[in-house]
């Protein structure tokens, strides 16, 4: 078994097995802990499929901006005593019914899908294969996408502003 | 035989989107739900990556990845401000509590 | 024990400057001869193996080190050892082929050096902050000015009860110190120490050392919030605030030079700024210097170091995030803290302070790189080695403990306004003035060699200055409070 | 707020949701200051109430060094008391026994010879300085900077020296006692405290370089706590807290006692920033004024002790006080000017030894009294700032 291949059946145990504990955590700080798990586990994924660039935008966004900015929202928002919000039986019941019964369709799928293999190729240089990628074919939605964070910022912004006092 | 190709992450993203959706239908804390959204996402992010590696051969997908990140960081920043004046309405973050406009 | 303390100091000097020669010379002496003779039998033997090198065995390296093979890059190939002593070189270098192995020497590498230098810092801000306020510090643990002040300290850190009060989340508090910790070792992974010396050379380097930085205030956060302590949770909340709102600034200050290089691969910039002191990124143009200072600013309150240390800020919040730990999970915080440290301060010295050149033009040394070994030892002094990196990185991490112990800290307000409205724009502005910089003046115009000069001499003077004010004060506070009362008063 | 409410939100075990905690505003959070805080200066407790990091209310909470000092003072004879009068205010031990001493002396009308009056103004005028030292070096303390703290101790420590050359101890003097000194001045004293006071007096500017003019120090006080000329009249503020809020009032020169009407001295008192080398930002009665106010009160010590050593003449240091001193009937009640504001004592005589009633108005407790008032609508680490300037000692405060 060779490196690559151990790495990533721990890299993938470990993203699954976080994703699991999101399932089953009930502490809400403990979910987005388990969410770190797999968002570094997912990056490690990226190192392993060669894209460097993307598993460091994983970490710098997903784990240092939107996770922080999540745990937080549970800091703000969760002040109040002894809320604990399990999710319902019957809820969750279904849920569990639904999900693995979707999860089995998808893997019997998966499994049954006629790849061709393709010999992967090694991306020559991908940071500046990815900028020259954003700044000419999807400088479009590039350029949409700065609109759509200004947006955001100034929405969130917004948002956040304490209620004006009558 | 252990070997790893475009299936095996496959079923692996498979197996974050399940987790993902489960999260997403069943928890109560507004937060939980966002924190299943993100999983989702990761799911289909690392699809296309993969796809990207093993089928494609071109970068599309990371880009495609790229902005879905980018996405999801702008999602998160809105709904952690929209839950943030939730609470401060309604002093709980059970989106079942947030049935007030109900007929 | 201080006695044995004593006894091994001169010992563990000497070890440490046999180190500090093998640091200049290992991988010349070593992983290069090891490659060298990979590269020699694969056209020795004419292997064809799609560019990879052959795998040698035992027998070969012995075979290599006797003279048996001729190679014709290395230095090894003028030396002849003789049978049992290239026996057993031969065991010794054996491993060093395999790229594992190399990866574990890494890692191993890189824990001693943050655990040591963790140690080395916090006995030398103890120091330093001494003197700076007239008195001695740690004097007695060690013999010569309470060396071992710190391996006592670890020891006693080790010794402590692991402490969780009632109510607190245990996994997470457990976790937090280390979710703290492991970014700050991570980040080491892709912080090149020479050309040579990097465990992963990354193409985004950077990126990652940044990401790493990002990512260890999760652990801050989680460890405020599992401590169900208010105050705990204040330094959290600060933390995060402080955090999310600093990596803004660093983030720009870290594109400038990125701007002029064109790559975000550290051996890369490094290697560009090897000829001398006046082609440090830095003193390439006004905006470069203005990019550095906003950097080592923003990359301060990264480290949480005074005046931006809120999120622990004493007077205030007791102790902040690590109010209810405890011994040695206490002390990963502290390791955590220096180790980030040093990172920003090697960083700074990576990307804008000629990483690990010395202010000599590396050319001049050319000649003694690929002369005989001490040749080369002595190149990796002189010229260009690990030991100017982490000289650079102790000289930065200097500067911040001299702020630390001269100024009062901010209100969160104010660091807030400080980012936002004053750091942020400052920011965006020098990225797009050096952009334009790099656009319209060419380094080789007069204006570029102008801006070029003056920034170099405002340099040279900074950096004299911080020396010298630092020599004036050590000499001048060397009076302490207690042979003063006795000598200087009459009648005493 | 009552105090139910507050057990009820602090002791709500997790798992349940208290009524009250509803009735709350979600953002509301109640934190203990204290006692055991780097920075409440002892053992003084501040409750909380905040919205994040603003303070809605702070309360302060007191009684925890309670040492019945003036139940103690019906109970023995003045002399006996004065060095229980050295562990009120801890810092300014030779000021407390002064206080007391002309307390009891007025009542009893006895004479102090003149030497006496000297060492008397020396040692207070000496234990101020020591004690705003103290106060500098950890009001930068409080505010982040720990190297003044250093500083202060160090020229301290000179103090310190001189007065266990005087009378042997270094923090509780029992020295200036009931008709004049227990001991005349050691051999070399004069000489030792010139030499100190040509040696401290530029140390001063050392400080203000250092601390005063800092840039973020200015940023962290000036326009902080300011409390306005009448409120501080109000609560009854006194000391530099009075005067930081631009009111020229000082008792040695507003109603000399003791030797002062011979010294010349300013007053100085806290002004608006932008003139005289104050920094602009800086309003009258802030955090900033008091605790320049301190420093600029050094200065005039040292001028105060220069003088004391021109004029100190020779002769007598204890007046003939009887072995067993009756107190008459009758009651005094005399304010001094301590360090921190004005130290009032009240003695009771009933023609016996022991006093029937002593009272002390410490200055520390009357300027405590304003900081729910100031530490309103402020952030978190604005406290420490505005706690720290007004400059409590808790031994004063709770006695």
């Amino acid at each position: 078994m060779s490196g690559e291949v151990l790495a990533f059946y721990l890299l993938a145990a470990l993203a699954a097995g976080s994703a699991l504990g999101c399932v089953i955590a009930t502490n809400i700080v403990r979910m987005a802990m388990c969410l770190l798990g797999t968002l570094g586990a997912v990056a490690l994924l990226y190192f392993l499929l060669s894209a460097n660039f993307l598993a460091v935008i994983q970490l710098v966004v997903y784990a240092g901006g939107t996770l922080i900015l999540i745990v937080f929202g549970i800091m703000v928002t969760s002040r109040t005593y002894g809320e604990k919000l399990k999710p319902r039986t019957s809820e969750a019941l279904i849920g569990t019914i639904v999900v693995l019964a979707l999860f089995a369709g998808l893997v019997a799928i998966l499994l049954r899908a006629p790849w061709t293999p393709v010999a992967p190729t090694e991306p020559s240089n991908s940071v500046a294969q990815i900028g020259q990628e954003l700044l000419g074919t999807y400088l479009v939605p590039f350029e949409l996408a700065s609109v759509l964070l200004l947006a955001v910022m100034i929405g969130a912004a917004y948002l956040a502003q304490p209620a004006k006092k009558e | 035989m252990l070997t790893v190709g475009l299936t095996q992450y496959l079923v692996l993203a498979a197996f974050l989107f399940c987790c993902g959706l489960f999260v997403m239908t069943t928890k109560r804390n507004a937060v939980g739900i966002l924190i299943g959204v993100e999983l989702v996402l990761n799911a289909a992010c690392l699809n296309l990556v993969a796809f990207s590696r093993y089928r494609v051969g071109t970068i599309d997908g990371q880009i495609a990845t790229l902005f879905i990140i980018v996405l999801a960081a702008a999602e998160a920043a809105v709904a952690i401000a929209i839950f943030v004046n939730y609470y401060r309405t309604l002093a709980t973050i059970d989106v079942d509590k947030g049935d007030e406009l109900r007929g | 024990m201080g006695s044995i303390l004593r006894k091994v100091a001169l010992p563990i000097f000497l070890i440490g400057v046999a180190a500090i020669m093998g640091i200049a010379w290992a991988p010349a002496l070593l992983c290069g001869t090891v490659d060298s003779m990979r590269d020699d039998l694969g056209t020795w033997y004419k292997w064809d193996l799609r560019g990879e090198r052959p795998t040698l065995t035992v027998g070969n390296i012995r075979q290599y080190l006797e003279g048996s093979i001729e190679g014709q890059f290395a230095p090894a190939a003028h030396v002849r050892f003789g049978h049992s002593t290239a026996v057993a070189f031969a065991y010794v270098l054996w491993p060093l082929q395999f790229r594992i192995t190399r990866d574990v020497l890494a890692v191993v590498g890189v824990v001693g050096f943050v655990s040591l230098f963790a140690m080395f810092a916090i006995w030398w801000e103890r120091k330093v902050a001494a003197r700076m306020q007239s008195r001695l510090g740690p004097m007695r643990v060690g013999g010569w000015h309470g060396w071992a002040q710190s391996l006592a300290d670890g020891l006693k850190l080790l010794q402590k009860e692991d402490i969780f009060i009632e109510g607190a989340d245990r996994p997470l508090f457990r976790m937090a110190a280390y979710v703290a910790f492991v970014p700050a070792l991570g980040l080491f992974i892709a912080l090149p120490f020479s050309a040579a010396w990097i465990a992963r050379d990354l193409d985004v380097g950077l990126i990652f050392i940044f990401a790493m930085f990002g990512v260890g205030v999760l652990g801050v956060l989680i460890a405020g919030w599992a401590s169900n302590n208010k105050w705990s949770m204040f330094g959290a909340m600060r933390e995060a605030c402080q955090m999310i709102s600093y990596e803004i600034p660093l983030g720009f200050a870290l594109l400038v030079p990125i701007m002029t290089v064109g790559t975000l691969r550290l051996t890369t910039i490094g290697d560009l700024q090897s000829g001398g002191f006046q082609t440090w990124l830095a003193f390439r143009n006004p905006f470069l210097l203005a990019a550095a200072l906003l950097f080592f600013i923003a990359a301060l309150a990264s480290c949480k170091r005074a005046p931006f240390d809120l999120p622990e800020a004493e007077s205030e919040l007791v102790a902040g995030f690590h109010t209810e730990y405890s011994g040695f999970r206490w002390a990963l915080f502290f390791f955590a803290e220096y180790a980030e440290m040093f990172a920003a301060g090697a960083l700074a010295a990576i990307l804008f302070f000629g990483a690990w050149h010395s202010p000599l033009p590396a050319a001049w040394g050319e000649s003694w790189r690929h002369g005989p070994l001490w040749q080369q030892a002595l190149h990796g002094v002189v010229f260009s080695g690990p030991l100017w990196l982490i000289g650079k990185g102790i000289f930065f991490v200097y500067v911040q403990m001299w702020l630390r112990w001269t100024l009062p800290r901010i209100r969160l307000d104010q660091v807030m306004y400080a980012c936002v409205q004053v750091m942020l724009p400052l920011a965006m502005l020098v990225l797009l003035a050096n952009t334009f910089w790099e656009w319209l003046v060419p380094s080789r115009s007069v204006l570029g060699m102008a801006a070029n000069a003056v920034c170099t001499a405002v340099g040279a003077v900074a950096v004299l200055a911080i020396i010298g004010i630092s020599i004036y004060g050590f000499v001048n506070r060397r009076r302490l409070v207690g042979t003063l009362v006795v000598k200087h008063l009459p009648g005493a | 707020m009552s105090d139910t409410d507050i057990h009820s939100q602090r002791e709500a075990p997790p798992g349940t949701a208290p009524a009250a905690a509803r009735e709350l505003r979600t953002e509301e959070m109640l934190v203990n200051m204290g006692p055991q805080h780097p920075s409440t200066h002892g053992v003084l407790r501040l409750m909380l109430r905040t919205d994040g990091e603003l303070i809605l209310e702070a309360i302060p909470h007191i009684g925890y060094l309670h040492r019945c000092a003036e139940k103690i003072g019906e109970n023995v004879t003045p002399v006996q008391f004065v060095p229980m009068t050295d562990r009120l205010d801890y810092l300014t031990g030779m000021n407390n026994n002064h206080g007391f001493s002309l307390a009891v002396e007025k009542l009893c009308g006895l004479e102090v010879p003149e030497r006496g009056h000297y060492i008397r103004v020396i040692m207070c005028e000496l234990n101020r300085i020591a004690s705003h030292l103290v106060s500098f070096g950890c009001y930068g303390m409080d505010i982040g900077a720990f190297t003044p703290f250093l500083y202060g101790f160090r020229e301290r420590e000179y103090i310190l020296d001189l007065f266990e050359a005087t009378c042997g101890a270094r923090l509780t003097y029992n020295y200036l006692t009931i008709g004049g000194a227990s001991l005349d001045l050691p051999e070399g004293f004069v000489e030792r405290l010139a030499w100190f006071l040509d040696y401290f007096e530029p140390k001063i500017d050392e400080y203000n370089n250092l601390l005063s003019f800092n840039y973020i120090f200015i940023k962290r006080t000036a326009n902080v706590g300011v409390i306005s000329a009448a409120d501080a009249l109000a609560y009854g503020l006194t000391g530099p807290c009075l005067r930081g809020s631009g009111v020229k009032w000082d008792l040695r020169r507003c109603v000399p006692y003791e030797i002062y009407d011979r010294f010349e001295f300013d007053i100085p008192v806290g002004v608006p920033g932008g003139n005289a080398g104050i920094p602009p930002e800086v309003v009258v009665g802030d955090s900033w004024s008091r605790y320049y106010v301190r420093m600029l009160e050094m200065k005039q010590s040292v001028r105060i002790l220069r003088q004391c050593l021109k004029q100190l003449a020779g002769g007598e240091f204890r007046a003939k006080v009887p072995r067993t001193l009756k107190l008459p009937a009758g009651e005094v009640y005399l304010e001094v000017e301590g360090v921190r504001g004005q130290l009032g004592f009240l003695v009771v005589g009933e023609n016996k030894p022991i006093p029937r009633r002593v009272k002390i108005r410490g200055p520390s407790f009357c300027n405590l009294c304003i900081v729910p008032h100031v530490c309103r609508q402020v952030l978190l680490a604005d406290v420490p700032a505005i706690v720290g300037s007004i400059d409590v000692v808790m031994g004063e405060v709770d006695r």
